[in-house]
C-alpha cells in the first residue's frame, strides 16, 4: 500500500493543547513513515475550519465535536473517527471573587459575592449551544444549584475571554490548556474552581474528523493516521517532557517554554483519551441538557456521526 | 503658426447660426434670443455688448461646449457639436494647474497628429508670440494675472485653428502688451486668413481690429446692430465709428 | 439624470444582484450551507422577528454605531483639521499617528475591555477607533487641499483669525473632501459593527457571531441583509443631504 | 517649517508616547500582563529574529499586504472613477454597493476560503476588499469634484474624448482626493491584515493570534510595534512622493 | 457706505513704504526694488506698469498679505500687517464658492460689528451701486465674468474701509457699465475722503480717476515715474498727460 507518490492529506486544527497528537504525528515523522504527507491548517475557531471542510479545502480536522455534528445536520458529510482528549474546559476565577468563593463554590458563595459587591459574578464563556456554554450552565446550576440570579454569563470568543479574564473585566471564565497554565503563571490570584470532569463527566472534548470522500478514497491512509494518533496519544501519557518538546514546535513556539507546556500536560485540564466510544453518550447527555435548558432545539443523532471502522481497526491490531 | 491652410474660400459661412436662443437651466428665461450670424470665412467679427448680456455664453454655442436651446448651429456646414477644429481663448485664463506654462500651451496640440517635438516648438514659438518665452518651466500660479491671460492666448494660438473664439482676451493686459499683441494678431489674420469671432469690450479695440462688429443688448439679448467697419486705425472715421457705436450700445444699454 | 430612471436602473442593478445570487445558491457549484438563497432570508426574518430578537439585535447595534460613528467622525474631524493646520502640532503627532493607525480593531479590543469593561461603550469605542482614522486622513487632506487664494482672502477682509478662518474659509472649502470621508466611515463604522460585538456585546454583530458558530448561514445573512439594509438607507440619506449642502458646486 | 525641525518635533513626539507608555506600563494601573513596557520589545525582537520567525512572518505579511494593497487600490480607483463619470453605471451599482459595503471582512472569510482556498490569495483577497472600499468612495468624491470649468476646457481643444478627458483633465484634477484615499487605504491594509491571516495562513496576523491566544503580550507587541514601523515607513515614503506628485498645488 | 469717517487728516501719510523689496521664493531674484511709497490719507494713486512687473504684489504687500522681503512697510501708523482696516478688490475676482452673492458682499462686513441687518442693507446697498441688485440669490458660478468682478467691488465697497486698495477692478467690464462705475467711485472719493491705490492697465482711466500716478518698470521692477495729475475729464491737457505717460512707459518697458 506504500505507493510510490504518498497520499497528501490537509489537516485542520484549533491551536490548544488538545491537538498535541496531530503535532506529535507531524514532528515525529510517523505519518511520512506510512506514506502519508501531511499538511497542517491552523484555524482560529471551529466553525471557520467546518467551513473550510464544506467547501472542500482540508480532509481532516483536529477540533471540537460540537461544530462536526452542527455541520452534519447542514448536510456537510463528515465523521468523527477518533477522539484526542475529554474533560478539557475548565472553569478558572480570579481576583475578589476567587478569593470569595474558594475552592469549595456553594451557591450561597454565590449570593454572598453578589450581596458584598453589589454586583453579580461575571462569568465568560461562548455562545448558547456551545460545548463551554452547556457544560458550565450544567456545573453552575446542576452541580453547585447557583442562583440563575446571582451570576451573569457573558458569550463572547474564547481568546477574548481569557483577555477579558485579565483584564479584570470578568471573574471567572470557562478557559483551557494550555491557558490554564499560562494564565496561573502570570496572575497568581488564577485558580480553579471546577476540572471538566466535575462540570460535566465525561465532557465531550476535541475529536479527529473526516471527510466522507477522503474516508472512502484514502482508507488505508486514514487507518495509518489514527495508527499514529494512538501511539501519540500513549506518547503524552508516557513522555509529558518529551512530548512537549515536540508539540512546543508548533504550538507557541517561542510564546511558551517547554516545561509550561509540561506543566500543562500534567494539569488537571488536560486528559487525552484516544477512543471515540466513551463520546457519544456523553454527548448525548450534554445534548439532551441543552435541550432541557432551552439552547438547542432538538437532539441530533449522535452515533450516527461516528465512524468507528478505523479506530476499532487500530486497536485490534 | 502663420501658415496659409488650403486656399481660404472667401465668401462661405464657416460660423452659421440660425434663429437660435440660448439658456441655462431648465425653466430660466433665456439669455439671447432670435440669434441669425452667418460669419464668413476669413472675417474678422467683434462682438460687444454690456457686461452680463450673453457674450461669452455665445461664444460657448460656437464652440460647441453649451447646447442651444432652438434653432441650429453649424460649423464648417456640420451641425455635429464636437470636433469642431476651434481655438477658444476663455475669458478667464483656464490654465491646468498641474501642468508648467509650456505644457499648457501645448495642450490643444495633443490631440493633433503632431510630433512632441514639433508640439515643443510650436508651443515656445507661440509662447514667444505673448512675449512669455522665459516663462516656460514655470507653474501656473506663479503667474501674474495678464501672464495667465497671455497663455491662455498663446494655447489658442498654438493650434492654429481656423476658426479662433477669443473672449476679451486682452482685458487683463496694459496698453502696450495689447498693442504688440493687436498688432500680431492683426498680422496672423492676414497672413493665414483664420476666421476671427472676438469678444471685447473695448469699442476702440473693436473698432480698431474687426471688419465686422456685432452689438448685443436688451433683455433678453438679441443681436441691436451688426456694422461692417472700414475704419482705419486713427483719423476721424476711427472717431466717428467709435462715437456711433457708443451711442447705440447705450440706446440699448440695459442689464 | 431624471430620478426616476435612476431609481428604475438602481431596482434593476439589485434585481440582477438578487437573480444572480439566487442562480449560484441554486446551481450547487457551491456547498449550500455556505451560500443560502436570498430567498431563504424572508422566513429566517420572520422568525427572528416574531421572536423579537431581531429588533433587540437592530436596537443595540445601532446605538452603539451611532454613538461610535458619531465620536469618531467628530474627533477625526477636529484632529484631522488641527493636523492640516499647524505645522507644529503636524510634526508631533505625525509618528504617533503612524504607530497607531496600523493596529486592527480586534488589538484594540484588550485595551476596550480594560477601559470600559465589557460594555456598549467598548463596542463603540472600537466603532468609534475605525471610524476615526478615515475621517482624520480625508479631513487632513481635504483640508491642505483648500485654496490658498480663498485664505489669503480671509486675511484681506478681517476674516484671517483663527476661529473666522476655520469656519468661513477651511471648512466650507474642505467641506467636500471632509463629505467624503464621512461618507467612507458611515460604511466602515457597521464593517466594524460585527467585529466589535464579538467579545460579548449584545447587536447584530454577536448575533452573527453565534448563527455563524452554529452554521445557521441563513440567519448569518437575515443579519448581512439587514446591515445592507440599513446601511445602504443611511448611505442614500447621506448622499441627499450632501448634495443640498454641496449645491454652490456646479 | 524646515524638515529638520519637523524631523525633531516627530522624534519628540515619539519619545514622548514611548516614555507615557512606558509610565503607564510600569505604574501597575493596569495589569502588566496586558501592557508590556516597550522596554521589553528589544528582547523579544532578538528571540524572534533568531530563530527566523520574524523575517519569514514579515516577509509573508509583507507579499499579502502588497499584493491586496496594489489590486484593492487599483480596481477601487477603477470602479470609483467609472460610477462617478457615468451617470448609469452609477445608478445600476448605487444599490448593490451598498449592500456590498457594509459586509466586515470577517464574513468574507467563507467566500474567500470557498473562492481561493487556504492560500495567500485569500488573505490577499480580504486585504484588498477594504482597501478597495476605501479608494473607490475617495475617488468617486474626487472625480465628482473635479472642476467642470476644465473638462469644459478639454472639450474645447479636442481633448473631451474618453481617454483624453479621464488621463488629461479628470484623473489629474481628482489626484489629491485619489491620493488621500490610496494614502487612508495604506493604513487600512495594514490593519485588514491582522484580520486577514486569522484563518492559517501564515504571516503576522496569524503569529499574534498566537502569540495573543498564549497570552505572549510581548511578542504581541512586537509584532505591532513592526506593523508600526513597516507602516510608518511606507507613509512617509507615500508622503514624500505625494508632495512630489502635487508640486503645482501651492 | 457714503459716510464721512472722521476728519480726514489731510497731510498724514497712511500708506508708508520705505526702501522696500519684495520677491517670492527664497532664492529667486526679487520682484520689485527700492520702493519708496507714501500715500496720503484722502489721495487717490493710479498705479500702471506692464503686465507682470509687480502692481499686484505691491498691493498685497500693503494689504498685509505678503511680506516684503527688506524695509518697512506701515499702514495707519503701524507696523504690524495683521488687522489692516483695507478693502481690497481682487484682481481675479475671488468670490467664495459657497455663499451666494449677497452673502459674498456680506463677508467682509462679519468681522465688524455690525448687526446682521445692518449687513444685508449694506450688502444690498453695495450690489445696487455695482448694478447687480437682481442677482442676490445666485451662486457665484452663475454669473458671467464682469458680474463676478462686480461682485468683487461690492464686497470691497460693503466695508466702507478708510482704504480701498483696488487691482484692476474694471478690467473685464464694458465701457459704459465702467464710465458708470468710475463716477461712482469719483463720488465716494470726493464725499468720504477714503484712500485709494488703484492698479491699472488703462492710462486713460488712471488719468481720469486718479490726482496721482505711479509707474512701475524695468527688472527688477521699481518706481519709475511718480507724478501728479491735474488733467481734467476731456480737453487736451487730459490727452497730453496720457500720451507722455505712454510714452515714458514704453520707455521703461521690459518684461
Ligand atoms: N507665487 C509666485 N511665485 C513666483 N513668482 C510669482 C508669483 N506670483 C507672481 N509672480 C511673478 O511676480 C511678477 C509680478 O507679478 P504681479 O502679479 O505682481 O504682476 P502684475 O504687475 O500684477 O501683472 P498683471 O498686470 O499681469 O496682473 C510676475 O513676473 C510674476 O511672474
Ligand atoms: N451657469 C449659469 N447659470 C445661470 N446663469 C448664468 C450662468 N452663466 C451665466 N449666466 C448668466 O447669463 C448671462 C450671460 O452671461 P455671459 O457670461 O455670457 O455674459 P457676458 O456677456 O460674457 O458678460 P461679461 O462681459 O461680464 O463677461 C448673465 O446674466 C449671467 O448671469
Ligand atoms: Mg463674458
Ligand atoms: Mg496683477
Amino acid at each position: 500500500s506504500r505507493a510510490a507518490d504518498p497520499v497528501k492529506l490537509e489537516i485542520g486544527y484549533i491551536p490548544i493543547l488538545a491537538a498535541a497528537p496531530l503535532f506529535i504525528i507531524d514532528g515525529q515523522g510517523w505519518a511520512k513513515d506510512a506514506g502519508i504527507t501531511l499538511k497542517l491548517t491552523r484555524f482560529e475557531s471551529g466553525p471557520h475550519a467546518i467551513q473550510a471542510m464544506a467547501a472542500g479545502q482540508i480532509d481532516l480536522l483536529y477540533a471540537g465535536v460540537a461544530p462536526v455534528l452542527v455541520a452534519r445536520t447542514k448536510g456537510v458529510d463528515v465523521s468523527v473517527i477518533a477522539n484526542s482528549a475529554v474533560e478539557e474546559m475548565v472553569v478558572a476565577a480570579r481576583g475578589p471573587f476567587a478569593k470569595a468563593v474558594g475552592t469549595t463554590p456553594t451557591a450561597d458563595t454565590f449570593k454572598k459575592f453578589a450581596a458584598d459587591n453589589g454586583r453579580k459574578a461575571k462569568i465568560g464563556t461562548q455562545p448558547p449551544g456551545s460545548v463551554p456554554d452547556t457544560v458550565l450552565k450544567h456545573w453552575l446550576f446542576k452541580v453547585v444549584k447557583v442562583n440563575p440570579a446571582d451570576v451573569e454569563l457573558v458569550p463572547m470568543g474564547i481568546e477574548k475571554t481569557q483577555q477579558a479574564l485579565l483584564a479584570g473585566a470578568l471573574d471567572a471564565a470557562t478557559i483551557r490548556e494550555p491557558t490554564v497554565t499560562v494564565t496561573q503563571q502570570m496572575d497568581p490570584s488564577v485558580a480553579l474552581l471546577a476540572t471538566g470532569a466535575q462540570m460535566f463527566p465525561d465532557q465531550p472534548g476535541t475529536v479527529v474528523s473526516a471527510r466522507g470522500e477522503v474516508l472512502k478514497k484514502n482508507p488505508e491512509a486514514i487507518g495509518a493516521l489514527i495508527k499514529a494518533h494512538l501511539r501519540a496519544v500513549e506518547l503524552i501519557a508516557k513522555d509529558p517532557a518529551g512530548a512537549s518538546k515536540i508539540v512546543n514546535e508548533y504550538l507557541g513556539k517561542g510564546l511558551l517554554e517547554p516545561s509550561t507546556l509540561e506543566a500543562a500536560f500534567r494539569g488537571p485540564g488536560s486528559k487525552f483519551v484516544a477512543d471515540p466510544h466513551g463520546v457519544v453518550p456523553a454527548v448525548e447527555n450534554m445534548m439532551n441538557y441543552a435541550k432541557e435548558i432551552g439552547s438547542a432545539d432538538g437532539v441530533i443523532p449522535v452515533a450516527e456521526a461516528f465512524d468507528f471502522r478505523f479506530y476499532d481497526a487500530a486497536v485490534a491490531k | 503658426m502663420a501658415t496659409v491652410k488650403g486656399a481660404p474660400l472667401s465668401g462661405a459661412a464657416v460660423i452659421d447660426l440660425k434663429n437660435v436662443s440660448i439658456g441655462y437651466g431648465k425653466d430660466a428665461p433665456p439669455v439671447l434670443v432670435d440669434v441669425d450670424l452667418s460669419v464668413e470665412r476669413g472675417s474678422f467679427v467683434a462682438i460687444v455688448g454690456p457686461s452680463g448680456v450673453g457674450k461669452s455664453t455665445l461664444l460657448r454655442v460656437v464652440a460647441g461646449l453649451h447646447k442651444a436651446r432652438t434653432g441650429g448651429v453649424t460649423i464648417h456646414q456640420d451641425p455635429r457639436p464636437a470636433h469642431r477644429p476651434v481655438g477658444l481663448v476663455f475669458q478667464d485664463a483656464r490654465l491646468l494647474p498641474w501642468r508648467r506654462v509650456v505644457k499648457n500651451v501645448q495642450f490643444g496640440l495633443e490631440g493633433l497628429p503632431v510630433t512632441s517635438d514639433e508640439r515643443l516648438r510650436r508651443a515656445e514659438e507661440a509662447l514667444k508670440l505673448v512675449r512669455l518665452d522665459g516663462y516656460a518651466r514655470r507653474w501656473p500660479y506663479e503667474l501674474s494675472g495678464g501672464q495667465r491671460q497671455r497663455v491662455g492666448i498663446a494655447r489658442a494660438m498654438a493650434v492654429d485653428p481656423d476658426i479662433l473664439l477669443m473672449d476679451e482676451p486682452f482685458g487683463a493686459l496694459d496698453a502696450i502688451t495689447r498693442n504688440n499683441l493687436q498688432d500680431e494678431l492683426r498680422r496672423i489674420h492676414r497672413e493665414t486668413g483664420k476666421t476671427i469671432l472676438f469678444v471685447t469690450h473695448d469699442l476702440e479695440e473693436a473698432v480698431h481690429l474687426a471688419d465686422r462688429i456685432i452689438v448685443l443688448g436688451g433683455t433678453p439679448a438679441r443681436v441691436v446692430r451688426d456694422v461692417r467697419n472700414s475704419a482705419g486705425r486713427d483719423g476721424s472715421v476711427f472717431r466717428e465709428q467709435v462715437e456711433q457705436l457708443r451711442l447705440e450700445i447705450a440706446d440699448n444699454y440695459s442689464i | 439624470m431624471k430620478t426616476r430612471n435612476s431609481l428604475a436602473l438602481s431596482a434593476l442593478g439589485v434585481i440582477g444582484f438578487l437573480l444572480l445570487w439566487e442562480a449560484v445558491a441554486r446551481s450547487g457549484i457551491v456547498p449550500a450551507q455556505l451560500i443560502p438563497s436570498p430567498s431563504a432570508v424572508p422566513a429566517a426574518f420572520l422568525t427572528e422577528f416574531r421572536s423579537g430578537i431581531w429588533q433587540a439585535m437592530v436596537a443595540a447595534s445601532l446605538s452603539h454605531y451611532l454613538v461610535g460613528l458619531s465620536l469618531g467622525a467628530f474627533l477625526g474631524v477636529t484632529f484631522g483639521t488641527a493636523a492640516a493646520l499647524w505645522g507644529v502640532w503636524d510634526a508631533c503627532q505625525a509618528w504617533v499617528v503612524r504607530m497607531l493607525r496600523p493596529i486592527p480593531a480586534i488589538a484594540w479590543i484588550p485595551f476596550a475591555i480594560m477601559w470600559f469593561g465589557i460594555s456598549e461603550a467598548a463596542a463603540s469605542f472600537l466603532i468609534a477607533l475605525t471610524v476615526f482614522w478615515i475621517n482624520y486622513y480625508a479631513t487632513y487632506a481635504a483640508v491642505r487641499g483648500v485654496d490658498k487664494d480663498l485664505i489669503e482672502l480671509g486675511y484681506a477682509f478681517g476674516q484671517g483669525g483663527l476661529v473666522a478662518r476655520l469656519f468661513k474659509i477651511v471648512l466650507p472649502g474642505a467641506l467636500p473632501g471632509i463629505l467624503s470621508g464621512l461618507r467612507a466611515g458611515l460604511g466602515q463604522g457597521w464593517m466594524t459593527v460585527v467585529a466589535a460585538e464579538l467579545f460579548g456585546i449584545s447587536g447584530l454583530g454577536m448575533r452573527m457571531g453565534e448563527a455563524s458558530s452554529l452554521l445557521a448561514t441563513h440567519i448569518v445573512v437575515l443579519y448581512m441583509v439587514t446591515i445592507a439594509l440599513l446601511y445602504g438607507v443611511s448611505d442614500f440619506l447621506f448622499m441627499q443631504v450632501q448634495s443640498r449642502v454641496l449645491s454652490w458646486q456646479r
